[in-house]
């Protein structure tokens, strides 16, 4: 099962990790734990200068309803609200905890280990009180999707395990290794939503993740689905139109679809939440690149600068040309190695100047392969040259707002063109 | 026989055109369209730059709310004072007085040799700006792409080595590219205003100087010596034009800005232009 | 056959523009976009139609009649005549789209009333006198030298309109290279040539 | 940076050399430079074929114009201040020529091939802005301009390789009676293609024996056999059909074309030729007459297909070639010249954009497809 468009990255260097079990870092002694991570309202810090902080300890409250919570990674001294490096490129206020080395802290939370019979908005208050964001790389806090407005009726849940960037292995090892928190997370977000049997959409390159997931689905109600290997298959859009052949309409939301997406890091986290009573502080993130000395997975608190994580991966071969944070197809390149671990981190990569694509155009000829690529069928090269002639206009018309910045069309593109930067560009400007 | 072709020739022809002209003259009945034609006159004698610096969507809706009486020829920037009293005078209605304005851009980027990252993408302010927040160091400086420079209907905008600066006398203050840029770096300031404070950033003057030599530090100086002309933002002074406060050359010799920053138009350009030579050198 | 000729053979074979090389002016000065090349490709097919089909009953009928047995040709009037009749037709034309589209009326500007000069129009008008053709097959030469001026002029706007959003040498743009385009394009219907 | 003292020995990234650009970091790793070289490879059969009918002045014609296009584009691009290497180095210019000198007949007075390339690359391509931006294929541009400025130079026909031998069928129908018996003397003989041959014979309408015997020389097995090997006078690269299909096989393996045009292209004027030749046997020779000659097999392969000029769309596509086929018929049957091919497709490049703007696609999602909760607006 698969979607219509997209493309067949070669050379996907998912080899690098996927064979390397997911390892614990050791305690570094500083963390800087964003404030502003999430979509949405960024919560604000219960916490100051000074102040002692146990692990899992509430740092900052959420702010609203599109806002998630904010739990210390370790225990220790808050040494203020201070600004770091952020994701995005700017300056970023961040939570600095030092730590005091004994990583104590109670659980927060009580366990519930009934929850196959309590009530779901219980359960709905813990996915809130633990602070559960869209780990896949949107960070939209969980909550926000298990709360579907008056009048629509979700009847499909599916876990995002296609996994479909090339380098991470992130999601591939958690569910290799602790398919049953996956299962589980996955039963509990259908039990809140009303959902009967909750779906795992897998590609098949991950054939043993997809065995694994297998041995728990009756003992969960779910049903694992193997897809096809196709970039972008972890788009939601493109995801719910390969597990149920729905497309969601232009402009909408899953929901309008009757279906509900979260990745599968969120289910685990939200395993735990339930089980252990503990909130997200950590996740496993993909430090690789074809100049990284010994790629891996690492479970990272969160608020762990990308330099330490390069250290545990034995640090480089030679210098890196570009420092990647989440997939090479939609990751944010970075511009200092200070930048810490958020919630949505799935991956830090780093890619020699040779490996990352050099745009440099010289004239669309027209081949049509962004065409062909494009999952939202729209005619990314027809779009470019009108944005490169200012004509933002011509660009609306050809529906430039229904791109979901996927990169399908650059990276087939023979001219190297910098065609997803034209559209953002054009939707930057058509927003104004 | 000549006489009668001649008699014939004059007949058809008299009555192709009594014929044609009732035609017409019925036609023109029947469809009439009530016009004005002060809105023709007044699109006449408006630039036709069609800029949108009055904030209508071009000159011809500007003359439409023109000849309603709604706004006064004053409200167009492009228009010199003569081409205003020109309008108001075919328009029977006071010109009205706005005040002139012109764009400044507040950066010295390219004397302070900003650092600036490997970019590589599209040559667009705009989209620069969206990858990592731009290359160079200072998030609140000029990038020197020149988006501003293409949204010119005037042309008076150049880049040099780097960052924008505003031709003065090219300049109409219709804010296209203060709309444009994706910084705030260009701010709209009184026409009549001299001298500017080069440099846009509320961040601390230590912070400043790690990347950039020619930012403003702060020091406070410019608001010691000549009071309410000056406020702080941030770290940031700025000329107060809201007050309409005008500083002068005796105040600004006197001033004497440890950076730098605070300059004329002229000299701002001067030093852009000798920066670059200076490089080639 | 006759009829393939008035209809295929004045919109391929001896398109007005393309092949005869008449009404350059508006092909050149309305066609930077498809709707306005649309606007005026109607507006001079109608002007065509029924410019054809009026002066033609004014050369059959009117220019040439006998009086008492004596033959009276008023030939030398042709020109007079037909640019009186294209001009009417211009100004009602003018007149009712200033009220039907006032969009379409400002967007064609001075290019409306200059119908009236458009070679192709009196060009239609002077080849079905000089061919003698009844006012039937006049009408229907009109309209399809109309149509053939519209696609003409249509397809010319859009790929004028993508050439807007390439970058021709500065010296090339505008004018120019339109003057390029039409001349590639006139030795593409060149190859229609002895169609009928 | 305190970070880049060694830590264990291992060597940490210090961040100098990072590059910022927006998403995608990846690429597929193909360049133009990959595209238009496939394209030459998928002619290189039909040069092949040239030089195996027409002998080694072909090869000498196709090195010459190819030279005439490169040096053409070396030199705007000195001129227009691009940059020459990148330019040139993208083969394109290479490719118009390769195809230019395939649509030449070979026995061309060496002078035209430097007028072609200025017409093809100059007038062609560079005024437009380059590579990417012209409406009209470059090559198709200069041939058809040559046909019309110089017919006597472009319709200057040689016999191929076997037409020499006396065993060629309907010898007589190609040759004038009087070169008929000096065909030792190859290098001043002319000839006639089959389809110039079709076209200056009369053309009876109606059924009735004579119209069915009209053409009923071409419906020679022996004579189809060897047209599709290539064997008759025509353009240098255009009379192989053998040679061009070897060519569709491979842009299509190198998925280089859509190959719906060539496909919709030939069906088109096969299905006209073939309605009009049952109709009315006396008008047009058989469908596979028009399939084997003129320049059908190398304008809808090589030509049509050209991505810059056709349009993005596989709908669009086939409504550019269903136009391309039916105008070739019309010139073909009806028209003047002989041969529309090329007339067709720079009458259906200039409705691209049309088309292109008719057959875009509906966005993902655009109309739901479910109807009781899938978003309806």
């Amino acid at each position: 099962m698969t979607f219509s468009g997209g493309i067949h990255p070669v050379g996907d260097g998912k080899e690098l990790s996927c064979h390397q079990a997911v390892r614990t870092a050791p305690l570094l002694e500083k963390y800087f734990v964003l404030l502003a991570e999430n979509a949405g309202k960024p919560p604000v810090p219960v916490v100051k200068k000074g102040d002692k902080v146990k692990k899992y300890q509430l740092i900052a409250r959420a702010d609203g309803f599109v806002s998630a919570n904010l739990h210390a990674p370790t225990s220790g001294e808050v040494g203020g609200i201070v600004e770091v490096p952020g994701p995005m490129g700017v300056p970023a206020a961040a939570v600095e905890i030092i730590a005091d080395g004994e990583d104590a802290g109670e659980p927060p939370f009580e366990p519930l280990l009934n929850w196959e019979s309590i009530d779901p908005e219980i359960l709905k208050q813990r996915v809130i009180d633990a602070g559960l964001v869209g780990m896949g790389g949107a960070s939209f806090p969980s909550h926000v999707k298990l709360s579907p407005p008056p009048g629509k009726e979700i009847d499909t849940l599916i876990l995002n395990g296609a996994e479909c960037e090339p380098y991470l292995t992130a999601d591939h090892r958690l569910m290799f290794e602790k398919p049953e928190k996956v299962a589980r997370g996955a039963a509990i977000f259908g039990r809140i939503l009303g959902v009967r049997r909750p779906v795992i959409g897998v590609e098949i390159n991950k054939g043993d993740a997809i065995e694994a997931l297998e041995r728990f689905e009756d003992r969960f109600g779910i049903s694992v689905v193997p897809l096809l290997v196709r970039y972008p298959q972890g788009s939601e859009k493109q995801l719910i139109n390969a597990v149920t052949k729905r497309a969601v309409r232009s402009g909408g939301l899953p929901m309008d679809a009757g279906c509900v997406v979260q990745n599968v890091g969120t289910a685990a986290a939200l395993s735990d939440a339930v089980m252990k009573g503990i909130p997200l502080v950590e996740r496993i993130v993909t430090v690789t690149g074809d100049v990284v000395f010994s790629p891996g997975n690492w479970k990272l608190k969160l608020g762990t600068p990308a330099i330490e994580a390069v250290k545990l991966a034995g640090g480089v071969t030679e210098e890196p040309g570009k420092l990647i944070f989440g997939g090479p197809m939609m990751g944010f390149a970075q511009k200092s190695f200070e930048v810490p671990v958020a919630k949505n981190t799935s991956g830090i990569l780093l890619l020699p100047t040779g490996v990352s694509v050099n745009y440099e155009a010289s004239g669309c000829i027209r081949c049509g392969r962004c065409v062909q690529g494009c999952p939202m069928n729209l005619m990314p090269c027809l779009l470019s040259t009108a944005i490169e002639a200012d004509r933002f206009d011509l660009a609306y018309q050809n529906h430039v707002m229904d791109c979901m910045e996927c990169g399908s069309c650059a990276y087939v593109c023979p001219d190297h063109r910098p065609l997803v930067q034209n559209i953002r560009r054009a939707k930057a400007e058509l927003r104004k | 026989m000549d006489n009668t072709i001649l008699l014939y020739a004059a007949l058809l022809m008299g009555i192709l055109g009594i014929v044609l002209g009732v035609i017409i003259a019925v036609f023109v009945k029947l469809f009439s369209v009530k016009s004005d034609p002060r809105v023709d006159l007044a699109l006449e004698l408006l630039p036709g730059a069609n800029c949108g610096g009055c904030g209508k969507a071009g000159c011809a809706d500007f003359a439409k709310v023109l000849a309603a009486g709604e706004v006064q020829p004053a409200n167009c920037p492009v228009s010199s004072s003569e081409q205003i009293a020109a309008i108001s005078l075919a328009l029977g209605i006071d010109a009205g007085e706005v005040e002139r304005m012109q764009a400044v851009v507040c950066c010295r980027s390219d004397i302070g040799e900003v650092r600036k990252m490997n970019y590589n993408g599209v040559q667009d302010c705009v989209a620069a700006n969206m990858v990592a927040g731009g290359p160079d160091e200072c998030r609140y400086g000029c990038l020197g792409l020149g988006t501003c420079a293409r949204k010119c209907p005037f042309g008076a905008i150049e880049i040099i080595g780097q960052v924008a600066v505003v031709h003065r006398e090219l300049c109409v203050g219709c804010g296209k590219c203060a709309a444009a840029c994706p910084r705030g770096v260009i701010k709209l300031v009184p026409a009549d205003s001299e001298y500017h404070i080069y440099c846009n950033s509320p961040e601390k003057g230590a912070n400043k100087r790690h990347f950039c030599k020619a930012g403003c530090i702060g020091c406070r100086k410019c608001e010691k010596l000549c009071g309410s002309k000056f406020k702080l933002s941030g770290f940031l002074s700025q000329v107060n034009y809201a007050d309409g406060a005008v500083v002068s050359g005796e105040e600004v010799r006197s001033i004497h800005c440890p950076v730098g920053c605070l300059l004329s138009v002229e000299e701002r350009l001067e030093a852009a232009y000798n920066k670059v030579k200076g490089n080639k050198k | 056959m006759k009829y393939l000729e008035l209809t295929v053979g004045a919109v391929l074979v001896n398109n007005f523009v393309l092949t005869r090389f008449l009404g350059i002016c508006p092909f050149l000065g309305v066609s930077k976009r498809l709707d306005t090349a649309l606007g005026m490709g109607g507006a001079v097919t109608v002007v065509m139609a029924l410019a054809s089909c009026i002066t033609s009953v004014i050369s059959n009928y009117l220019l040439v009649f006998t009086v008492n047995d004596r033959v009276i040709d008023l030939g030398f009037l042709r020109v007079l005549t037909f640019i009186l009749v294209i001009a009417a037709l211009v100004q009602l034309l003018e007149v009712m789209l200033q009220k039907v589209s006032p969009v379409l009326y400002r967007a064609l500007g001075i290019y409306l009333p200059l119908i009236t000069t458009n070679c192709a129009v009196l060009g239609a008008a002077t080849i079905n006198a000089e061919s003698g053709r009844s006012v039937w097959e006049a009408t229907v030469f009109g309209t399809f030298s109309g149509i053939g001026f519209a696609l003409a002029l249509v397809l010319f706007s859009s790929i004028r309109e993508k050439l807007e959003l390439a970058a021709p040498p500065k010296a090339f743009e505008g004018t120019p290279i339109a003057l390029v385009t039409a001349g590639i394009l006139a030795m593409a219907f060149a190859g229609f040539a002895g169609l009928c | 940076m305190d970070n880049s003292n060694n830590v264990n020995n291992i060597k940490l990234p210090t961040g100098k050399k990072l590059v910022l650009s927006s998403s995608p970091h990846l690429s597929a790793g193909v360049n133009l430079r990959q595209i238009m070289g496939g394209v030459l490879l998928a002619l290189l059969p039909a040069v092949f074929a040239a030089v195996w009918f027409f002998g080694w002045r072909a090869l000498g014609v196709i090195v010459w114009t190819v030279f005439c296009c490169v040096a053409a584009e070396a030199v705007w691009c000195k001129f227009a201040g691009r940059p020459v290497w990148k330019n040139v180095g993208d083969l394109s210019a290479a490719l118009t020529g390769v195809l230019l000198a395939l649509c030449l007949p070979v026995s061309v007075p060496l002078y035209v091939p430097p007028i072609g390339a200025v017409l093809a690359i100059w007038l062609g391509k560079q005024v437009y802005g380059g590579l990417g931006n012209n409406p009209f294929n470059p090559a198709l541009v200069a041939r058809v301009g040559l046909l019309i400025a110089l017919p006597a130079a472009m319709t200057l026909w040689t016999p191929s390789r076997g037409m020499l031998d006396a065993d060629y069928p309907e010898r007589s129908s190609f040759f004038r009676a009087a070169d008929l018996n000096e065909t030792e003397n190859a290098d001043a003989l002319t000839c006639a293609t089959p389809l110039s041959v079709a076209g200056t014979m009369p053309k009876i309408t109606g059924r009735s024996e004579e119209a069915e015997n009209n053409f009923s020389r071409f419906a020679n097995r022996d004579l189809w056999k060897r047209w599709f090997f290539g064997d008759r006078a025509g353009c240098m690269g255009e009379t192989s059909v053998l040679a061009l299909l070897i060519g569709y096989v491979i842009l299509v393996a190198l998925n280089l074309i859509n190959w719906r045009v060539p496909l919709f292209f030939v069906g088109t004027v096969a299905l006209i030729s073939s309605l009009i030749h049952y109709l009315w046997p006396g008008v047009t020779p058989e469908p596979v007459f028009h399939l084997l000659n003129g320049g059908l097999f190398l304008g809808a392969v090589f030509m049509a297909t050209d991505m810059v000029t056709s349009p993005i769309t596989g709908a669009g596509c086939v409504v550019f070639a269903i136009g391309c086929g039916v105008v070739t018929s019309v010139i073909r049957i009806w028209g003047n010249y002989p041969e529309g091919v090329s007339f067709a497709i720079l009458f259906m490049n200039a409705l691209v954009p049309l088309i292109d703007r008719w057959c875009g696609r509906r966005p993902f999602g655009y109309v739901p497809l479910r109807k009781n909760n899938g978003g309806d607006r």
